[in-house]
């Protein structure tokens, strides 16, 4: 129980293939975002501003990797980094950009672009995770807002911030929401990573998974949960897909 | 026992009566088709015909979230968290909710009493209703009887006017002194529903099924369908497990610790620094909770842990029912160890 | 006179993705103006295909985080439209609410934390914090008090979740909606008239650059149109949303992943200002008012005055938010279910205006509700063109200046537009092969 | 079964003293030892094996085992290994910080009925540290007990805690002192192998020998095999487990094994009553 004497950590804030809606989200902190900046230095965040700088205490990343030219980049950004933290599923999953694998992304692209489709190259749609080390990871579609405050706070203080393995239903609980399924909808919280204070249901919507599922999920328990309320199997693997393509598409029953 | 009559159009100026003696807590609709207990604000939004609400009252004396303290790094110093001085009264509490409160009463005073519970407990009165049980309903099973009164201190019995008013303690004689509405109860005999037992054994025969349950295949079997989202043990109104963790404000000197309900099916509920996990299956953690619903707090105190609120299973969105999981017990069990036909308590025909 | 002069700034700030400028002048002959994009594309309409109606929205939604409400409520009309699903009176007011908190908090984030930086000679909002409190305080007040009507009637401001094709999965309460109209006065007015002032301050800052071009953007005969309208050029006048194929010609140029798009000219322009040219008659009193505070006149044709109009939308925003409350609390609040019951299958299209010009999205349903075909055409790749005709315009008419200053215009140009490139690039007019 | 709450006298069960950090001691990259003094020096009243629930606010509490013996006074001893969130700030304090301590919790070893048997102790890594309470315990009552054997083993030499302490039961005549690392090292002298390997070449007077044994999870299976070849009664065994726990007194419900909770009716287990539990090994 001592204080640190303060050094502001340097924090950076990059963006890949994304929707840049994770960014969005932490100026949509407007009331701490104040309390924010007065412990740490923002050196880097193209978005809100100019400056740039050579070293990062906390590198924040948003979005996929899906081109050769992401990969490079993500390197250099590793290596400049003390702490590298994917923000937001599309950094921690692949998210909604990891989609496009599922589909003959070669045969689209030569219709867009024909001959010159070498141009413009395209990878498969990554996490970061799948390129460089990521120390943490902040899920969700948009990422959650209490979960980053959380994670900030907790790296400030000098400590690891636990992450959350349990699913949506708890926190769907804790609120005593109806559950969706009572409102005939079907949804992915019995095994989507909770930490998002279950927003979705709360507001009277599905579940989308954005968040990841938690760890040893049980997919096939989940595909019987999704058709017996009524959606054929196919839809219900791509409603698991949605956001979890990258991780999960190799893994679902054929 | 002194009797009343409470018709229905009375209930609201009884509410309100009840109003000036305290906060008052009841159903209200929630939702589509859901229910849940509330703080009253307007007694014609109360709903006392309801099936089951998703918490139980034990929201009020354990709640989801709390903060255990508050703390400042700067000096090291913390405060308690804070208890309301004022006096509850719940209103509309089925049988078996009350009977869970009872259970709670036990686990947060034996051994340690726990004085976050105990302080919201007390000053609290419970006003009971009866309900007409639907298919997840199976209290009567687990030895709590339809109209059974235990803990209530009025029990409300609806009949076709509205209510049989039912004095049971002092306490419920206080909280209708003045209520100058009621009259006498009018004989009119009360809608009487026929519980139907769904569980296979009576359930003083089940302390016998469960000494030969740990190997039991229906273990496997419900886990290849449960999705460990914990949801059977967030709604359980005697599960009382709670998680621990700090938080921290955005000055990073203070903070509160802060407990919520956790449950015994979750992925790091036995989980250590290192990886090891003691309870590492699906098939493990259902084993631990119906044995902490019927087999570890019953040994000591001779009752079924679980009330047979039917929450667990109403909700289950895998649609695992904990009667199937007992009846299947009880199948396997007299497979394996008796060989004969169960003998089938008086009223516990099979559903 | 003959001059050289090399300019390429690479990944813009301050700008939504990923985007450099490259102008390339030659003894006195400019060879290249250009916007180039370089964001990654992203497959969207590849990624749509087979997926059912209850996830059209939720997936475009993802094209963009800033635009996220535009996506979902053009993807909603267009599912609407093409399964013949009826809308509520009382759908269509908390939409039309729930656009106009999207217009004011994107054209406040635009306005305050990355144009005022240029007119106040800073490179980020960050160093203004110790300067300008006051006014940081402010911006941050009227992105909240626009937040809180996302987070009120739809979830969360970003990526919405409570619109859903046919309605709401939760419709605010009384309190909630009589709560943000008390913000809505008691903050949102007196802060939209702090802005003008601060605003007006800084006006004698923005360039003198005029180009008159081709304005496009919805019109609609009862209101100043926002969620929706019929598609009307100051050039050709109005044309059915279905028809929109005509008016946005999509081609494709070498720089930029994004296609472009042009009408009756060479380019044309989308966005508050082509709003203001086309309906300025239709806003708000109050909004009027500040245009005429700002000389924002009618036919105004400097795009730098793009941000000046955004702040007159403010005004609008605010005050209609108010009317549409009002009028939601008249009616009395009903817990609507939304209408998800299709009567038929096949194309739909739907349009609003976004904060940074009109926003088309076109889809074709099987008879299993689950899309076969799927089109999204971006306000910001319908500027582009436009945004490259200025440059070549702009280019020669400061060229005595130093460089610095030339980058500077050049920067404070595309800012101006508020370019949202990642949602631009989330490819056009993919025609499906392997239909199964 | 209701219960008169009005009658029930509650407690407070989760606030903390603030204690004093008075020495720190690294032992091993992972592992150092803390001397901790409690307001006024007052003594914390526990019986070997019992632990005690540590905290720093803001980062959380976890249980951590008394290594200090009962017999002294004016502080207790820790001994923390860095795995996580809480531990790894613990490390980051010096001397004069303040921590939380609540307890001391659990049943520890019940020395008292051991008085004048043998005591064999078989602590593996990290388990030697609440066993060293009871080791002191009982060399500070010597003439109450017979012989003292220690078995200690650690995965390999940098890892063995205790140094002083090794050496002074190395040196004591009334101890009987072995110790071995799974994989030694070039200047390793001692024994190598897993600490089972000490068991058989034991000369003991089987019904006399208390058995009290410490270690990992995995560690169990084995010692317990080796003690019933070496026909040790299951009534003269007693272990302590480990489990995650939350509040430390009966309440959070994750320590549980069976019915039992660890953090009441253990950490030390008396073996007969384990063997009833089948989650416990
Ligand atoms: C009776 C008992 C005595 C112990 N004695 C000692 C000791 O003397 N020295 C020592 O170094 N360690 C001891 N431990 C283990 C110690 O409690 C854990 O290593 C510690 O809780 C890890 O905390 P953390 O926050 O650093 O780790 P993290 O990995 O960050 O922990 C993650 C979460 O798991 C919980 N957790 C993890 N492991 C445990 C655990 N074993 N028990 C309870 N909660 C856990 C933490 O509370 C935390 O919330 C003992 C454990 C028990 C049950
Ligand atoms: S709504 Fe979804 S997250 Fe909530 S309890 Fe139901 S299934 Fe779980
Ligand atoms: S609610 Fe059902 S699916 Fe979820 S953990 Fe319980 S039994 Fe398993
Ligand atoms: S175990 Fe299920 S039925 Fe029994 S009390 Fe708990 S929730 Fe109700």
């Amino acid at each position: 129980m001592t204080t640190e004497a303060k050094i502001k950590p340097k924090v950076a804030f990059f963006d890949f293939t994304s929707c840049e809606g994770c960014q969005l989200n932490k100026l949509n902190l407007e009331n701490d975002l104040l309390d924010i900046l007065e412990h740490i230095d923002i050196v880097e965040f193209r978005e809100a501003m100019d400056d740039k700088a050579e070293e990062y205490d906390i590198a924040f990343i948003e979005g996929s990797i899906s081109t050769p030219s992401c990969v490079e980049r993500i390197h250099d950004i590793r290596r400049r980094s003390k702490m590298l933290i994917a923000l937001g599923a599309c950094a921690t999953q692949g998210g909604i950009n990891a989609m496009k694998n599922l589909h003959p992304i070669e045969e689209v692209r030569e219709t867009v672009y024909g001959d010159d489709k070498y141009l413009f190259p395209t990878l498969p749609a990554m996490p970061i995770s799948a390129i460089v080390k990521v120390d943490y990871k902040i899920d969700g579609c948009p990422m959650s807002m209490p979960e980053f405050l959380k994670v900030l706070k907790s790296l400030l203080a000098g400590q690891e911030p636990i992450k959350p393995d349990s699913a949506v239903c708890v926190e769907c609980k804790l609120k005593e929401n109806e559950c969706v399924f009572d409102k005939g909808m079907v949804c992915l919280g019995p095994i989507t990573r909770g930490g998002c204070d279950a927003i979705c249901p709360s507001f009277g919507q599905f579940c989308t998974g954005c968040r990841g599922l938690i760890s040893n999920p049980n997919k096939n328990a989940m595909l019987e949960i999704l058709t017996e309320h009524g959606i054929s199997l196919d839809e219900a693997k791509k409603r698991i897909l949605l956001f979890n393509s990258y991780d999960h598409s190799q893994s679902l029953p054929k | 026992m002194k009797k009343y009559q409470l018709n229905n159009k009375q209930l609201p100026s009884f509410i309100d009566h009840l109003k000036k003696q305290g906060t008052v807590f009841a159903p209200h609709k929630k939702g589509d088709t859901s229910y849940s207990f509330e703080k009253v604000e307007n007694p014609n939004s109360v709903v006392l015909d309801y099936n089951r609400t998703l918490n139980s009252v034990k929201k009020y004396f354990l709640p989801p979230r709390e903060h255990l303290l508050s703390f400042s790094k700067t000096d090291n110093s913390f405060r308690k968290g804070s208890f309301k001085n004022e006096k509850k009264i719940f209103l509309g509490v089925h049988s078996y909710d009350m009977k869970a409160v009872l259970k709670l009463d036990y686990n947060f005073s034996q051994g340690n009493p726990e004085e976050n519970y105990l302080q919201r407990r007390k000053d609290s009165s419970f006003i009971g209703v009866s309900f007409i049980p639907d298919e997840f309903h199976f209290s009567q099973s687990v030895g709590i009887p339809l109209h059974d009164t235990e803990g209530f201190d009025i029990y409300l019995e609806q009949n076709s006017d509205g209510y049989t008013v039912k004095i049971i303690t002092e306490k419920g004689e206080k909280l209708i002194d003045g209520f100058d509405r009621v009259s006498k109860a009018k004989d009119i005999s009360s809608n009487h529903v026929q519980f139907q037992n769904k569980l296979k054994y009576n359930y003083n025969r089940l302390p016998e099924v469960f000494e030969q349950s740990w190997n039991a295949a229906v273990w496997e079997e419900v886990s290849k369908k449960c999705v460990g989202c914990g949801t059977c043990n967030l709604v359980c109104p005697t599960c009382y497990c709670f998680d621990v963790e700090d938080n921290l404000d955005l000055s990073l000197q203070t903070g509160t610790r802060d407990r919520s309900w956790d449950g015994c099916m979750l992925n790091g509920f036995a989980a250590v620094a290192g990886g090891e996990n003691f309870r590492e299956t699906l098939a493990e953690r259902q084993r631990h909770r119906v044995h902490r619903k019927f087999k570890y707090i019953s040994d000591i105190t001779g009752e079924p842990w679980c009330v047979g609120c039917g929450r667990c299973t109403a909700y289950c969105t895998a649609g695992i029912s904990i009667v199937e999981i007992v009846n299947q017990l009880c199948d396997e069990y007299e497979q394996n160890y008796l060989n004969r036909p169960a003998v089938v308590g008086l009223n516990a025909e099979r559903l | 006179m003959s001059k050289n002069l090399d300019i390429n700034i690479h990944h813009l700030t301050r700008v939504e993705g990923h985007g450099n400028i490259v102008v390339n002048m030659r003894d006195g002959k400019l060879e290249r103006a250009e916007l180039e994009i370089v964001e990654a594309m992203r497959y969207f309409e590849a990624m749509l295909k087979g997926r059912s109606f209850h996830e059209a929205a939720i997936i475009t939604s993802r094209i963009c985080g800033i635009c996220a409400l535009g996506h979902q409520m053009t993807s909603l009309k267009a599912t609407e439209d093409a399964l013949g699903l009826e809308i509520s009176k009382q759908t269509l007011l908390l939409r039309k609410l729930l656009v106009n908190g999207a217009t004011l908090q994107s054209n406040i984030l635009h306005v305050y934390f990355l144009v005022a930086p240029d007119l106040l000679g800073a490179p980020s909002v960050f160093p203004l914090i110790p300067t300008h409190k006051e006014v940081i305080l402010r911006a941050l007040r009227m992105k909240r008090l626009a937040n809180d009507i996302g987070d009120i009637v739809s979830g969360r401001a970003v990526h919405p979740i409570t619109p859903v094709p046919g309605g709401f999965t939760r419709i605010p309460t009384v309190g909630e909606l009589t709560g943000i109209k008390r913000k809505l006065i008691e903050e949102g007015l007196p802060d939209v008239k702090e802005t003008v002032e601060t605003i007006k301050s800084l006006a004698g800052v923005i360039p003198n650059f005029t180009r008159e071009t081709e304005y496009i953007s919805l019109k609609h005969k009862d209101e100043y149109a926002l969620y929706d309208g019929d598609i009307y050029s100051s050039d050709t006048g109005a044309k059915d949303v279905h028809d929109y194929m005509e008016m946005t010609n999509e081609f494709v140029v070498p720089h930029s992943t994004s296609k472009h798009a042009k009408h009756n000219r060479t380019s044309y322009m989308v966005g508050a200002l082509a709003r203001w040219n086309n309906n300025y008659d239709q806003m708000t009193e109050l909004s009027q008012a500040a245009a005429k505070e700002l000389g924002l006149t009618p036919k105004t044709y400097n795009p730098y005055f793009n941000s000046v109009a955004q702040v007159v939308e403010c005004a609008h925003c605010i005050e209609d938010s108010i009317k549409i409350i009002d009028q939601l609390l008249a009616d009395g609040l009903k817990d609507e279910k939304p209408n998800q019951t299709p009567t038929k299958y096949g194309r739909g299209v739907g349009s609003t205006e976004v904060p940074r010009g009109i926003l088309y999205h076109e889809y074709e349903y099987d008879r299993r509700g689950n899309i076969v075909y799927a089109n999204c055409v971006i306000p910001t790749g319908q500027n582009l063109a436009n945004i490259d005709d200025d440059m070549k315009k702009l280019v020669p008419e400061i060229i005595e200046k130093p460089k610095e200053d030339i980058i500077k215009h050049l920067e404070m140009l595309v800012r101006a537009y508020d370019p949202c490139i990642s949602c631009s690039v989330h490819m056009l007019n993919v025609e499906f092969i392997n239909e199964d | 079964m209701s219960i008169a709450i009005s009658d029930v006298k509650s407690q407070e069960l989760y606030c903390p003293e603030i204690a004093k950090i008075t020495a720190v001691k690294r032992f091993t990259e992972k592992e150092k030892w803390f001397d901790i003094e409690l307001p006024g020096g007052r003594s914390l009243g526990h019986q070997p094996g019992q632990f005690v629930q540590v905290s720093l606010f803001g980062a959380g509490e976890a249980p951590i085992s008394v290594t200090s013996s009962p017999t002294k006074k004016g502080s207790f001893e820790l001994c923390i290994r860095e795995v996580g969130m809480l531990t790894k700030l613990l490390h980051k304090l010096d001397v004069g910080s303040t921590v939380g301590i609540r307890g001391p919790y659990g049943k520890g070893f019940d020395v008292k009925s051991f008085k004048g048997k043998d005591i064999l102790i078989i602590g593996g890594g990290i388990g030697i540290v609440p066993l060293r309470s009871l080791i002191n315990y009982v060399i500070d009552n010597r003439k109450d007990y017979g012989r003292l054997i220690i078995l200690y083993g650690a995965k390999n030499p940098d890892e063995l805690l205790y140094p002083d302490d090794l050496k002074l039961w190395k040196k004591s005549n009334d101890i009987e002192y072995h110790i071995t690392v799974d994989q030694g090292t070039p200047e390793w002298k001692g024994n190598t192998g897993v600490i089972t390997t000490l068991i058989p070449g034991l000369d003991l007077d089987l019904p006399n020998t208390i058995t009290a044994v410490v270690g990992p999870p995995i560690m169990y299976k084995f010692v317990l095999m080796s003690l019933k070849t070496k026909r040790i009664p299951d009534e003269n065994i007693y272990l302590s487990l480990e489990r995650r726990m939350k509040c430390g007194v009966g309440k959070c419900g994750h320590c549980q094994i069976n019915h039992s909770y660890v953090c009441q009716d253990g950490p030390v287990y008396h073996y007969p009553e384990l063997k009833h539990l089948q989650e416990a090994i």
